[in-house]
């Protein structure tokens, strides 16, 4: 599962927004596939967010938030070519981590 | 109740009659779409190729883009009622079972196992105040049974509606339910007793 | 009857008032799926597929020409369908990769087309090329092809389907598209034989589709509107789904692409 | 173990805990099947409503599979958003601690499994407040 997240950051005067689009199924365990048997449940857990290596944000989130998650947030006191890494860890203890200069 | 009838009736054909008379279709244009049907479709589950040729109904519907002149509507009509066969006794079944099938939007679907049907009621219709989803191709039928009490009259008006539509407005967009083979005589009974059941959310 | 007709009065105004105000409300959570969409992964993971040597040719897709040269992206999608001269017939956008996946890459048809809709484990490879293809033409004006007699003739047999009545519930596209303001359930229901409807629905297709997560394309959507009007399946990238599909683009073309969009 | 033992047991497993880069998840509180059970494993007792709270969400949702939510806490020092949906089968959908160089605000795509209310819970100055939006979720398309 290390597909690339999609972090899109847009510096504004109060505070920079982060968008990130992570690639997960995220399921609830409850969803039979296309032959019909039980997906097993399997979604991120713990998320973070760190600005020049201090965490900045952390997220614990669960099975209700939708497949493919996407999230924003704002952050203040950022600068272009701060250093942005976003981090998640899911329940089979699955890890991704992404990293991006704040354009 | 005659002139209830005409009214719903005249409402229906009103409702229905989106294109101006001009025709679309000529009758060179049934044997080529024909033509690129029967090329173009292959059979899939249930659905197979002997649903692409057009009945009588559908062409007279087709040419007239399903607004026919008054008579031919009749002649339509009277053809569409003579399929319809209504079972003796009451006509009314199990709303609970009818608002089921009201629910349920499957039947004769590729993709529909047998017996998985249903009439896709509320995909057209409102029909009960519970159910804020609701289609408004159709015209709403909230409290159906209270205005129009459930007397055997009404019940057949019902039950004869449900199975063929097209008997009552010639070409209603409303599928032909029990004619097309999507739902059994229960069901229809039932869907009948979700429209007049006093007991029914329809009726409340 | 006086009674009746005063009820079936209140009616028609209650719905009316309730649809307004929930109409509007829709409108706002389809802006709100729109700003916070998944659909870009399909367009990364199409330009990858666009890019990959498959087939016995071991060749990418990137030699194929769309209708505005080999390997032109910009604006492509928004001139389809057309007519392509090498393939003496009219061709949208799936149909077009078919031929070039055929021609191009040495592959089957039989195997190129052997899972052209996919699901949300695993979306198909039309799907992620769509998604890709059709991005790259976003800001152009929809403008398919309407001068070539076979372009010319596609729109008429297009239109003919669109309005030919036929099946066991005896329905055409215009059935459910045919009437303004009407709804299945509560979603709403574009005229599509008009321009003013069918113009923000050519500019968004093919879409993300929220309920499953899925990417869909325009031949899946005249596939599926088929399997709900209780008709057998048309063949994929057959000539009838190339025919609608041209009708609904040109009753639609002018407005400027603003797709892969994000719908329910 | 008599209580006094496993409370001080508990008290410096605590303090041995290592700076985890990542906030530990809340099992107890996402497994609740009550949104107020799931409050009470959060530490939460009688939030205050607020309106300093602001939830951006469709009140019609097409579709429950993805429905949009964004929160923002306007009372100052808040340090945490919960997200809750109250008639989910697990209500505690996410929570969100915020640095001081974050704005408490997070906006996230999340499943609403039937019409309820999204609530937010912010903590701020140690005490916590709520407010609520009501989302309908509609059953789009022909239902089959």
């Amino acid at each position: 599962m290390a597909d690339p997240m999609k972090i899109r950051t847009t510096v504004g005067a109060e505070f920079t927004e982060v968008r990130v689009l992570m690639v997960h199924p995220m399921e609830t365990g409850q969803r039979k596939d296309s032959s019909g048997n039980l997906v097993p449940i399997h979604f991120i857990q713990e998320m973070s967010v760190k600005l020049n290596g201090r965490s900045v944000l952390e997220g614990q989130i669960s099975q209700a938030v939708s497949r493919n998650p996407v999230f924003s947030f704002r952050l203040k006191g950022a600068k272009a070519g701060d250093k942005l890494e976003i981090a998640w860890l899911d329940n089979r203890g699955e890890r991704n981590r992404s990293e991006t200069a704040i354009a | 109740m005659k002139g209830l009838l005409r009214f719903s009736l005249l409402a229906g054909l009103a409702a229905c009659s989106t294109m101006p008379g001009t025709s679309l279709f000529s009758e060179k244009d049934f044997n080529d779409i024909q033509a690129v049907m029967m090329r173009d479709f292959h059979a899939r589950g249930s659905a197979k190729m002997d649903r692409i040729a057009p009945d009588d109904l559908q062409k007279a519907c087709n040419l007239s883009n399903s607004s026919p002149s008054l008579e031919t509507a009749k002649a339509l009509e009277a053809a569409q009622f003579a399929t319809i066969r209504f079972p003796a006794g009451s006509l009314i079944g199990d709303w609970k079972r009818g608002q089921k099938i009201a629910q349920s939007g499957r039947g004769l679907q590729w993709n529909d196992k047998p017996g998985d049907a249903g009439g896709g009621c509320y995909n057209c219709h409102q029909l009960s105040k519970q159910e804020a989803s609701y289609g408004t191709l159709g015209p709403s039928l909230l409290g159906f049974g209270k205005q129009r009490g459930n007397g055997m009259e009404m019940q057949r008006y019902a039950y004869g509606r449900v199975y063929n539509a097209k008997a009552y407005n010639a070409c209603s967009q409303m599928p032909r339910l029990g004619y097309s083979g999507t739902l059994t005589e229960q069901q229809i009974r039932d869907v009948v007793a979700y429209l007049l059941d006093p007991a029914s959310p329809v009726n409340q | 009857m006086k009674r009746l007709a005063a009820l079936l009065a209140a009616l028609l105004v209650a719905p009316g008032a309730l649809a307004q105000d929930a109409k509007k409300e829709i409108e706002k959570y389809q802006r709100m799926i729109n700003d916070s969409s998944p659909a870009e992964l399909f367009e990364l993971e199409g330009e990858s597929l666009w890019k990959k040597p498959q087939g016995p040719r071991n060749v990418s897709l990137e030699r194929c020409d769309l209708g505005m040269g080999p390997g032109v992206l910009k604006g492509a999608y928004a001139h389809l369908p057309r007519y392509f001269q090498d393939a003496d017939r009219v061709m949208d956008l799936e149909t077009r990769l078919l031929h070039c996946m055929t021609t191009l890459q040495g592959r089957t048809r039989e195997e190129a087309t052997k899972r052209v809709f996919g699901n949300e484990d695993k979306p198909s490879e039309m799907e992620l090329l769509s998604a890709y293809i059709a991005a790259q033409s976003r800001g152009v004006p929809m403008q398919p092809g309407g001068a070539h007699p076979k372009e010319i003739a596609a729109y008429e047999l297009g239109r003919k389907l669109f309005f030919y009545r036929a099946g066991p519930w005896d329905f055409s596209c215009a059935s459910c598209h045919g009437e303004q303001g009407k709804r299945i359930r509560m979603q709403e229901l574009p005229v599509l034989s008009d321009p003013a409807s069918a113009r923000p629905v050519v500019a968004t297709w093919p879409a993300y589709r929220v309920s499953n997560s899925q990417f869909k394309t325009m031949q899946w959507r005249i596939n599926d509107c088929y399997r709900q009007m209780r008709m057998p399946e048309p063949n994929f990238a057959s000539e009838l789904t190339n025919a609608v599909n041209m009708f609904l683009t040109t009753t639609g073309k002018g407005e400027p692409y603003r797709g892969p969009g994000t719908k329910r | 173990m008599n209580p006094f033992r496993r409370r001080t047991l508990a008290a410096i497993a605590l303090l041995l805990l290592p700076l985890r880069a990542l906030a530990a998840w809340n099992k107890e509180a996402f497994q609740a099947k009550s949104a107020a059970d799931a409050l009470k494993s959060l530490g939460v007792s009688a939030p205050a409503e607020s309106q300093d709270i602001l939830i951006e969400a469709p009140q019609i949702a097409e579709n429950g599979a993805v429905v949009p939510v964004e929160i923002t806490s306007n009372i100052p020092g808040t340090r945490s958003i919960a997200v809750v949906v109250e008639k989910n089968p697990f209500p505690l959908v996410a929570k969100f601690d915020f640095s001081e160089s974050a704005v408490p605000f997070v906006k996230v795509n999340v499943k609403v499994g039937e019409s309820s209310f999204v609530r937010a819970i912010a903590e701020a100055g140690g005490k916590h407040y709520t407010a609520a939006r009501e989302v309908k979720v509609t059953i789009g398309g022909c239902g089959g």
